[in-house]
């Protein structure tokens, strides 16, 4: 019996299994881990392939296909999620190995890798889905698996976090499945295609205002962030780089291919989410400003990328999605990985010199070079600095707001740069400054396998921008957004 | 390859500068010092005029040459920058300066020469302007307070006068079209252009009332330095309005007017304020620029009366060199006499002295003399309206250098130059001699170097004695009374900055201040909102307030009126088919 | 008066009693607890909108939906409740 | 005349809400889990008259009974470490409040405008509510077309594990994840001793457990092709597994650790693999081949509800057991 | 000779692929350090002869990379980015001579030589971007590069220096960013061209190109301290000596100087420019500012800190003679650009073995330094005349163009501005060479033991300034850089 299996089921079933192994095996759980990942990105890469040349792909389950059954459908966007999601995930993955190597952590090392792979399964799921209670679902198993691995120190002020994090978390699901309801209610369907020549009436109104709220909730979009700056910040360092790059980037999605099929917001809801990314960007901004620990800056830095994106998505204008949903798929693309990148090096830092307390850095004979050069490398594209993607995407958004006359939003945008480059440069500042120290500065201080992986990763936010025409041209496969090239 | 020759007359000086900076080879420069100027003199005196020779790839193209005019300038010129050398070089012997000395010295001389065969504005500026930036150290040689004022007076001048200048030689080279000195004369340019120029050569050649520098810092510069700054370089400026100005072209009468008034003022006013000086080289000084204003007389009525020009001109540069040579001659007997140890040789020095001091004060038949009645006849030809007043003013001029010279006498005696502790005398008295030679004997050899631009001098009167006498009598009779009077030099610079640190300090303050605050207020404020957003909870309610919002602003948006945008605008049937794949069942 | 009207808006009551409960309660049991009034409030929305007129046989799919919706709910409410004890033991560990 | 399925509807609706405010603003914690047990088993019935059982029979044994069981015992250990001197379970009626640090009062202002926004949510979903089209559109249709090919006769069953199959996959992942994820959480030992049970209640347990087996397996069968299945059945199995834990019958051992986590496992992994596996011969995944339907789906069905049955009993013991320090309690 | 096309690429590699390998060297490795550094600028300034050879010789070299649909990464070889590169390169190669001896025991070295590398690639790559896109990419990648020269000393003025440096560069960057995206969307291309791209969107809607052009100067006008956005400049002087000169002379002010000339020749096109009336409020701004950096200079007495007020005042003789308008202006802002950096990156290296060999960082303490260290002084000086404007040294070359210039503009005020910036140069640099040679200080007061100082840091001020007496005494000789900018101003003028 030949098993015919497709790609798409591949990049959701080969991290469950993993998990199963995993979690049945902790001893070997890294080493099978990182073998699920490694089959995991080669399956996103095959389904790339397929993608890149047929175009959309759509696996009807089941053999039921839509609206009965669920269907799969990987487009240019999807895939690109999932390619972020695997090459994000196998690199935070290798730099866990090292991250979680003490003899403190077996605990964290035996239950991290279940979890991770739970939620790449889900996370994975999401890209894929086009019905939107199997979105629901999807959105739990992340919940859940997110909430565990920020709870994986274990320490008091985490768990509190998670706590917060979880209570969010199941309010947003909670909206969303209310959503559904409402969906059902009204057109008797649930995948994206009955959506899309729904007429807006009540219900379905109530449908979207609940939905974006939950999602939004769950993203941590400004003023619903509350949870995120102390559940990333206190997670251990891997678990922080998935969360922050990888797990609001579901919700993000969710609401862009929402977007896509659902009756097209007024221009007044617009103008709010809008306003809503622009006090991300400045909020953010400001306590990131305040912030006296590293990995909270690089929180709430988060939660000030987020609203950018939100930013980008809602400068829309006329045009409609057309145009505006490609610079925010690029900042999300540019966002998971160099917060990613970042995430890992504040954790490096920390690690290495045993705090993370910004304004000490500088009192610590240890400097780890080459944790610090990515921690600015990755700065470089969060920022927004040619030529990363980070800049790129920031370039579109730009670009696209002055051609519909939105300056507002090209306002918003520039503060928020220039607020990130005050915050970052208050970490510059505590890497470079070398006068507060009384011992002699080990500068080399700090190589290690775990820096590689990191390295890699802000390498690519700023590499990738040169490669914005060709992501830009894959990411419009299978026209999501309906435009004909 | 008539470049060679233009290059090392300008260039030896220079290279003479750079190699005093090796220690190695200082003692050679100094030797050779002397010989500087040779080259330039050699083709002054063997070139046939008029040479041109064109270095293009030099600075801004480089024209180099020689005329008549130049010529002579050059002749006398390097006579006292080899007098200077060769004094200076025993003069610094013992010197711990004397390398800085060197190399401002040479570096003058290069600028003064290359300035007198420069035959383009750009490469005389340039020269100009090393010329005069050199002497500033040669003024400043001493370091001594005294030397400190005039040399930043000096410095301060200098700058004034080469923006001027500049300013001058830009307006009019772009009213010429050309560079060269020579379009420039003939073209037309401007009152403005004019004024400048005349306003930087005036500073160097030391017309009242632009000659504050020039006595002090003739008083504090070492003695050779002070011989050429007071025979050469001052000439520097008669030389660059003949080379500039379309003198005997064209007429500015207010200029003309305004230079012969300025000349005349000069005269006298200089006799004034020279007798109260305390040093007999501020005395020189001041005599020079009294005698500077003569000058001014003639090219005032040049540029008044353009035809009278081509008589005047002659008389010009014979006033020059006799100018040059006597003052050098003087400057060079003041430290000759320094130098001298005891009385005898101090008396017999004084003599020698006289006679260089009459010949500028204008004893008949001397250079002096020769030059006055000379300067009369050709002015003749010029403004019959200010004829007898020149004249009037030119005989007295007599009477006034007289008297500064008998102040100059007396005060040598009176409070002597400082001299190195260690010299030869005899060295240094060598120039000085040879200089009041060449002086005295000025009326001798002019037609032969002059040739026909000697014609109106040795064609003029004897001139009279009285002035004189004149002059001896009445200096008796004030020498008598002596002033001391201290030049303040001041405090130019921190007086022009000093409003500025004042303002720049206080609007900093109020910036520092108003930056603080809005540091504590903008530390302050999100703490604040941050706080009480978490302790009141506020997320939860913005997640509520949210879905209400949105709930109200679409219901309502959908009972007022369809606005809804379609998701999709132009959708492509393939995709339809995509999403809408349902299968068969 | 139809039970789906009744039962209908009896659900949405109880996700709203669930949502200010879940938006004003600081007690983390109780939060919980109104979390899970929220689910069921959305249970009775899928389960109305499936009914029909007897006889007619209701819409099976919204049914499975809620069963899945119950079975996730109560998974996320034994995490919510694990935290809560682990946090306590936390606190109270610190406070000793 | 009104009906009086109606008077009985209007009245049933009235106590859920009534029950739904006054278990979440009773002052005592244990009357409110109790207020709440009472709410769901009043929403189950709900259910029941809006013609879906299979929801009523979930919500009853998994929303109601294991969820109130897990508040219990959070309650309980809540109490404990709060008292520190090991109350009973069940002694509820003490105002005690649990040992949370005390929460900074949210002025009442911000608590109104929290109330009034929700009321305001509450009315425009009532609205939106009204205006959707009743009895509106559905998949009853296709439900009918598909269900000959579906191998079951029950539709829910058929949607659960056929059709949305994928969705029930992934909620018995959204299980592991939670299994996972609390054996993560809590950790080491507890100092809360397990509730222990009277002889009453072992007596009890002795002749209940039996009968729950029975019940639960029935459900399972049944599912097929009446109100039941998978879920329903794993939980009422997963009572056994909870009487088991209270009456101390069944202590969790370090050693058996492994066994739980093939048992969580296994129902994710068969559904999973056949799901995979059947995926051949032009059928994709979730296909099940028409002749072999039944049997998988029992199958499946064996496993999940297995799995849930472990899975949920898990949840409610809560930790991990783990290797006891030496001179330690029992205390698992 | 063969024929490379890949050679602009090649000289950016130079530096760009040297930087990650001194990063990744450990700090002792001294020796293959310094071979690498001085290897790699001598083959950058080879590179760069060749390639202005062929450039002379009429070879275009154009490479192009598609970043955005229609966005071009694009670099070009005209002969402006040839002037701009040539002076880079050589006075990188001067420079990197003078670090290492700087640095001989200083700490960080590694970093210090890659971000050095770095700096020059962005330099280098800003001098060869083909359009305002490539131009702002390599932009960024100067500030970013630079910032951590800037606080090398790592101490607590060095970070608020550097905080205060990357907050305007980077604002300035983003203004710039605007001002792409503005162009982009006003002309529908950012590149360079002579006679600009302007033209026709300028006369349809001449606001947004005027609000575009003010945009663009404004961000540029960053780096090239354009008064009132000058204020880093002074203050990032505490950076090491090497730093401040490589910053002054060639990279950080000059690429904005260096942007100003593009824009306004090739973006706008200078005869655009003018019919929008950008140009005069330019000069008036180079103007004010030009006045304003010398007075500021006279009132200080950190040495660096005058040196960088005068960087303010001469680097707007650049933008002057931009705005101008008038071809030989035009050659007067082109050559200061080269001139001023001869002239400034002497006195900063200068100023730096002052302070490396007598300890002497304030004018107040210059008394008998020229003594003490003739060959520095020496060189010193030249240059301080050369920025006064003394013929024949390089400044007077470009001031007496400009002065030209603003005389065909028919804007007579150029003179007397120029000649008010002269005295006021005169007052502020005078003073300094007065102390040095004609004072005796507390140098030679005792034993005049000269200061140790290796040839590495003795040789570069003075071959620069050696440099700067050739720019201007051969100013007309072929390759010179005043004859390359009258074959620049040729292309610019004509289009």
């Amino acid at each position: 019996m030949s098993v015919d299996i497709s790609a798409m089921m591949l990049a959701i079933f080969l991290p469950l299994f993993g998990a199963i192994a995993a979690f049945l095996l902790p001893r070997a759980a890294a080493l099978i881990g990182l073998v699920a990942l490694a089959l995991t990105t080669g399956a996103v890469i095959w389904l790339a392939r397929e993608v890149w040349q047929s175009g959309a792909v759509i696996l009807p389950l089941g053999g039921w296909g839509a609206p009965l059954g669920i269907d799969l459908r990987a487009d240019g966007l999807s895939v690109a999620m999932l390619a972020l999601t695997s090459a994000v995930g196998l690199l935070v993955s290798v730099s866990a190995l090292d991250a979680l190597k003490g003899a403190g952590q077996s605990r964290q090392r035996q239950y991290f890798w279940p979890l991770w792979l739970l939620l790449l399964t889900g996370i994975n799921g999401v890209y894929l889905s086009t019905d939107i209670f199997n979105l629901y679902v999807m959105i739990e198993v992340i919940a859940l698996a997110a909430v565990g691995l920020t709870v994986l120190s274990g320490t008091r002020a985490a768990v509190q976090a998670g706590l917060e994090y979880m209570y969010a978390s199941i309010l947003g699901a909670l909206l969303f499945l209310m959503g559904v309801g409402f969906v059902y209610l009204q057109l008797g369907r649930l995948d994206f295609a009955g959506l899309m020549d729904a007429e807006p009436t009540g219900a379905l109104i109530a449908a979207v205002a609940l939905m974006f709220v939950g999602l939004a909730l769950k993203t941590a979009l400004f003023p619903l962030h509350f949870w995120l700056p102390a559940a990333h910040a206190n997670a251990t360092a891997p678990a922080s780089a998935l969360l922050s790059g990888l797990v609001v980037k579901a919700a993000l999605y969710i609401v862009l291919r929402l977007a896509q099929y659902m009756p097209f917001p007024s221009e007044a809801l617009l103008t709010l989410v809008g306003m809503m990314g622009a006090g991300a960007v400045i909020w953010g901004g400001i306590q990131a400003l305040r912030a006296e620990r590293l990995k909270l800056l690089v929180a709430w830095s988060t939660v000030a990328q987020i609203g950018l994106i939100f930013v980008a998505f809602a400068r829309a204008g006329e045009l409609g999605l057309t145009e505006s949903w490609k610079a925010a798929a690029l900042l999300i693309l540019a966002h998971g990985v160099a917060k990613a990148a970042m995430f890992l090096a504040a954790g490096r830092i920390k690690d290495e010199i045993g705090h993370d307390v910004i304004r000490d850095l500088d009192r610590s004979p240890i400097r780890p070079t080459l944790a610090q050069f990515t921690f600015a490398l990755a700065a470089i594209s969060l920022i927004g600095l040619p030529p990363s993607l980070g800049f790129i995407g920031k370039w579109a958004l730009m670009e696209g707001a002055m051609a519909s006359g939105y300056w507002h939003w090209v306002v918003v945008t520039m503060v928020g740069t220039l607020m990130s480059v005050a915050y970052f440069s208050r970490v510059f500042a505590g890497f470079l400054r070398f006068d507060r120290v009384r011992a002699p500065v080990g500068e080399h201080q700090g190589w290690a396998l775990a820096d590689a992986a990191p390295l890699t990763l802000a390498f690519a936010a700023i590499g990738l921008g040169l490669m914005a025409a060709p992501i830009l041209s894959f990411l419009e496969i299978g026209y999501p957004f309906g435009v004909a090239p | 390859m008539t470049l060679v020759p233009f290059l090392s007359a300008v260039g030896l000086p220079l290279v003479l500068a750079a190699a005093l900076i090796w220690p190695q080879t200082r003692a050679l420069v100094w030797r050779m010092m002397p010989f500087a100027p040779l080259p330039a003199l050699a083709l002054a005196l063997l070139a046939e005029v008029p040479l041109n020779a064109q270095a293009g790839w030099l600075i801004l193209g480089l024209t180099l040459g020689l005329d008549e005019v130049s010529r002579l300038f050059v002749i006398f010129t390097g006579l006292l920058w080899c007098a200077a050398g060769t004094t200076a070089r025993h003069w610094m012997r013992h010197d711990p300066r004397a390398t800085s000395f060197g190399v401002m010295f040479a570096m003058a001389q290069a600028g003064n020469l290359g300035l007198l065969l420069a035959q383009d504005a750009l490469s005389f500026y340039a020269f100009f302007a090393l010329m005069s930036f050199a002497s500033y150290g040669l003024v400043l040689h001493s370091r001594d307070p005294q030397a400190q004022g005039a040399a930043r007076l000096y410095i301060g001048f200098v700058v004034l006068g080469e923006l001027a200048l500049f300013a001058g030689l830009a307006l009019a080279a772009a009213q010429a079209g050309s560079f060269l000195l020579a379009d420039l004369r003939g073209a037309v340019p401007s009152d403005m252009a004019v004024a400048l120029l005349i306003l930087g050569f005036g500073v160097k050649l030391g017309v009242m009332p632009l000659h504050f520098w020039l006595p002090p810092a003739h008083g504090a510069a070492p003695v050779p330095a002070s011989a050429v700054l007071s025979g050469a370089m001052i000439k520097a400026g008669l030389f660059g309005m003949m080379a500039v100005l379309p003198l005997g072209s064209l007429a500015y009468g207010d200029h003309g007017t305004m230079l012969m008034a300025a000349g005349m003022v000069t005269i006298f006013a200089a006799l004034l304020l020279g007798v109260q000086q305390g040093n007999p080289k501020a005395v020189l000084g001041f005599s020079s620029v009294s005698q500077m204003g003569i000058v001014a007389l003639g090219l005032g009525a040049g540029l008044l009366v353009p035809e009278a020009w081509a008589l005047i001109m002659p008389v010009m540069v014979f006033l020059a060199a006799h100018h040059g040579l006597a003052k050098g001659a003087l400057f060079l007997g003041t430290g000759a006499f320094a130098a001298q140890g005891g009385a005898p040789g101090r008396v017999a020095v004084t003599f020698a002295l006289l006679v260089p001091a009459f010949v500028l004060a204008g004893l008949p038949a001397s250079s002096g003399a020769l030059g006055k009645e000379a300067l009369k006849t050709a002015l003749a030809a010029g403004s019959a309206v200010w004829l007898p007043w020149l004249v009037v003013v030119l005989t007295l001029s007599g009477v006034a250098t007289t008297l500064l010279m008998a102040r100059y006498v007396a005060l040598i005696w009176r409070s002597p130059p400082k001299a190195p502790e260690q010299t030869t005398p005899e060295a240094i008295l060598l120039p000085f001699l040879a200089l009041g030679a060449a002086s005295v004997s000025l009326p001798l050899t002019w037609p032969l170097l002059a040739r026909s631009l000697a014609i109106p001098v040795s064609e003029a009167a004897p001139g009279a004695l009285w002035p004189v006498l004149l002059g001896v009598v009445v200096g008796v009779g004030v020498a008598v009374h002596a002033h001391a009077q201290r030049i303040g030099p001041a405090v130019f610079l921190s007086h022009l900055t000093a409003p500025f640190r004042a303002v720049g300090a206080r609007a900093e303050a109020v910036m520092a201040a108003r930056r603080r605050s809005v540091r504590r207020l903008a530390y302050a404020i999100p703490k604040t909102l941050g706080e009480t957003a978490e302790r009141w909870r506020l997320g939860q309610t913005a997640i509520a307030l949210l879905i209400a919002v949105i709930l109200a602003v679409e219901l309502g948006a959908t009972l007022r009126a369809d606005t809804a945008i379609p998701a999709v605008q132009q959708i492509d049937p393939d995709l339809l088919d995509d999403l809408k794949l349902i299968p068969e069942f | 008066m139809t039970p789906d009207l009744i039962y209908g808006l009896t659900g949405i009551a109880v996700f709203g009693i669930g949502l200010v409960g879940a938006l004003c309660v600081q007690e983390r049991l109780r939060r919980v607890l109104a979390l899970k009034l929220c689910s069921v409030g959305a249970g009775f929305v899928l389960v109305v909108g499936a009914w029909r007129e007897p006889p007619e046989m209701p819409d099976p799919v919204p049914h499975a939906l809620v069963i899945t919706g119950i079975v996730v709910m109560v998974s996320a409410t034994a995490v919510a409740l694990a935290l809560i004890r682990r946090l306590q033991t936390l606190e109270a560990t610190d406070e000793r | 005349m009104t009906d009086p399925l109606v008077i009985f509807d209007l009245l049933l609706a009235l106590s859920i809400v009534a029950l739904a405010v006054a278990s979440l603003s009773v002052r005592d914690l244990f009357a409110m889990i109790v207020l709440f047990i009472v709410f769901g088993l009043l929403s189950a019935l709900a259910w029941v008259r809006l013609s879906a059982p299979d929801v009523a029979l979930a919500e009853a044994a998994i929303g109601t009974g294991v969820t109130g069981a897990l508040l219990l015992k959070t309650l309980h250990h809540l109490r404990f470490v709060a008292g520190g001197q090991g109350l009973r379970a069940g002694s509820g009626g003490t105002s005690m409040a649990p040992a949370a640090p005390v929460p900074v009062p949210v002025p009442v202002g911000v608590i109104l405008a929290n109330a009034a926004f929700c009321g305001l949510i509450t009315l425009g979903l009532a609205v939106a509510f009204l205006g959707a089209p009743s009895a509106g559109p559905g998949f009853d249709a296709l439900v009918a077309d598909a269900m000959p090919d579906s191998g079951v006769a029950h539709p829910v069953t058929g949607v659960l594990l056929n059709f949305r199959a994928y969705d029930t996959l992934m909620e018995v992942v959204v299980l592991l994840a939670a299994v996972v994820a609390v054996w993560q959480i809590e950790r080491g030992l507890s100092d809360a001793p397990a509730p222990v049970m009277g002889e009453v209640w072992q007596g009890f347990a002795r002749l209940a457990l039996p009968a729950i087996v029975v019940i639960g397996t029935y459900l399972l069968w049944v599912g097929a092709e009446a109100p039941g299945g998978a879920f329903q059945g794993g939980a009422v199995l997963a009572a056994v597994g909870l009487l088991l834990l209270l009456t101390r019958a069944y202590v969790p051992r370090p050693a058996h650790r492994g066994i739980a986590r093939g048992a969580f496992v296994l129902g994710t992994a068969a559904f999973a693999l056949v799901a995979l596996l059947v995926a051949s011969g032009g059928r994709v995944a979730f296909e099940y081949p028409l002749e072999h339907a039944k049997t998988l789906i029992l199958l499946i069905e064996g496993m999940v509800t297995l799995s849930i049955a472990v899975t949920l009993a898990a949840l409610f013991h809560g930790r991990e057991p783990v290797a006891l320090p030496k001179g330690g309690r029992d205390d698992t | 000779m063969m024929d490379a096309p890949l050679l602009p690429l090649f000289i950016l590699l130079t530096s760009l692929l040297a930087s990650p390998v001194l990063f990744a060297l450990p700090e002792r490795a001294a020796r293959l350090r310094t071979a690498i550094n001085l290897g790699m600028a001598a083959l950058k300034v080879m590179l760069v002869a060749w390639l202005s050879l062929k450039v002379a010789q009429g070879v275009i070299y154009d490479l192009r990379f598609e970043v955005l649909p229609g966005l071009e990464f694009k670099l070009q070889a005209d002969p402006l980015a040839i002037l701009f590169i040539a002076l880079s390169a050589v006075l990188w190669l001067i420079t990197t001579v003078y670090s290492v001896g700087y640095l001989e025991h200083g700490p960080h070295r590694a970093r210090f030589f890659g971000f050095f590398s770095l700096c020059v690639a962005a330099t280098v790559g800003i001098a060869m971007s083909g359009n305002l896109f490539t131009f702002l990419l390599f932009y960024e990648l100067l500030t970013l590069a630079t910032y951590p020269l800037v606080i090398h000393c790592g101490n607590a003025e060095a970070l608020r220096a550097g905080r205060t440096y990357l907050i305007y560069t980077l604002a300035g960057g983003l203004v710039l960013l605007l001002g792409t995206l503005g162009l982009w969307v006003l002309a529908g291309t950012t590149d360079f061209v002579p006679g600009g791209v302007l033209t026709d969107a300028a006369a349809q809607n001449p606001l947004a190109a005027q609000l575009l052009f003010v945009v663009l100067i404004g961000a540029l006008g960053v780096k090239a301290a354009l008064f009132p956005l000058h204020a880093w400049l002074p203050i990032a002087m505490v950076a090491p000596a090497p730093v401040s000169a490589l910053l002054h002379a060639v990279a950080v002010v000059k690429a904005g100087a260096f942007g100003i000339m593009r824009v306004v020749y090739e973006v706008f096109g200078i005869e655009t420019a003018q019919a929008l009336g950008m140009t005069a409020p330019l000069a008036a701004l180079a103007g004010v500012t030009i006045i304003y950096g010398s007075l500021k200079a006279i009132t200080q007495d950190d040495i660096k800190k005058r040196l960088a007020y005068s960087t303010v005042s001469q680097v707007s003789y650049i933008t002057l003679g931009v705005a101008l308008a008038s071809p030989i202006a035009a050659v007067g802002a082109l050559a200061h650009l080269i001139h001023q950096g001869l002239m400034k990156i002497t006195m900063f290296m200068a100023a730096g073995n002052l302070a490396e060999g007598l300890g002497v960082k304030k004018v107040s303490q210059m008394d008998g330094v020229g003594r003490a260290m003739p060959g520095t002084m020496l060189a010193f000086s030249l240059a301080a005349l050369g920025m006064i404007g003394l013929p024949p040294l390089a400044g007077f070359v470009s001031k007496w163009y400009l002065a030209q210039g603003g005389l065909e503009a028919g804007q007579g005020w150029v003179i007397a501005l120029l000649l008010g910036s002269s005295l006021l140069n005169a007052v502020y640099f005078l003073p300094m060479l007065h102390r040095a040679w004609f004072r005796d200080g507390a140098a030679d007061a005792g034993a005049p033991a000269r200061p140790r100082i290796g040839w590495m840091l003795a040789a570069p001020p003075v071959t620069t300034a050696v440099l700067v007496l050739v720019a201007g005494g051969f100013a007309n000789a072929p390759f010179s850089p005043l004859e390359w900018t009258r074959f620049i101003v040729d292309i610019e003028y004509l289009e």
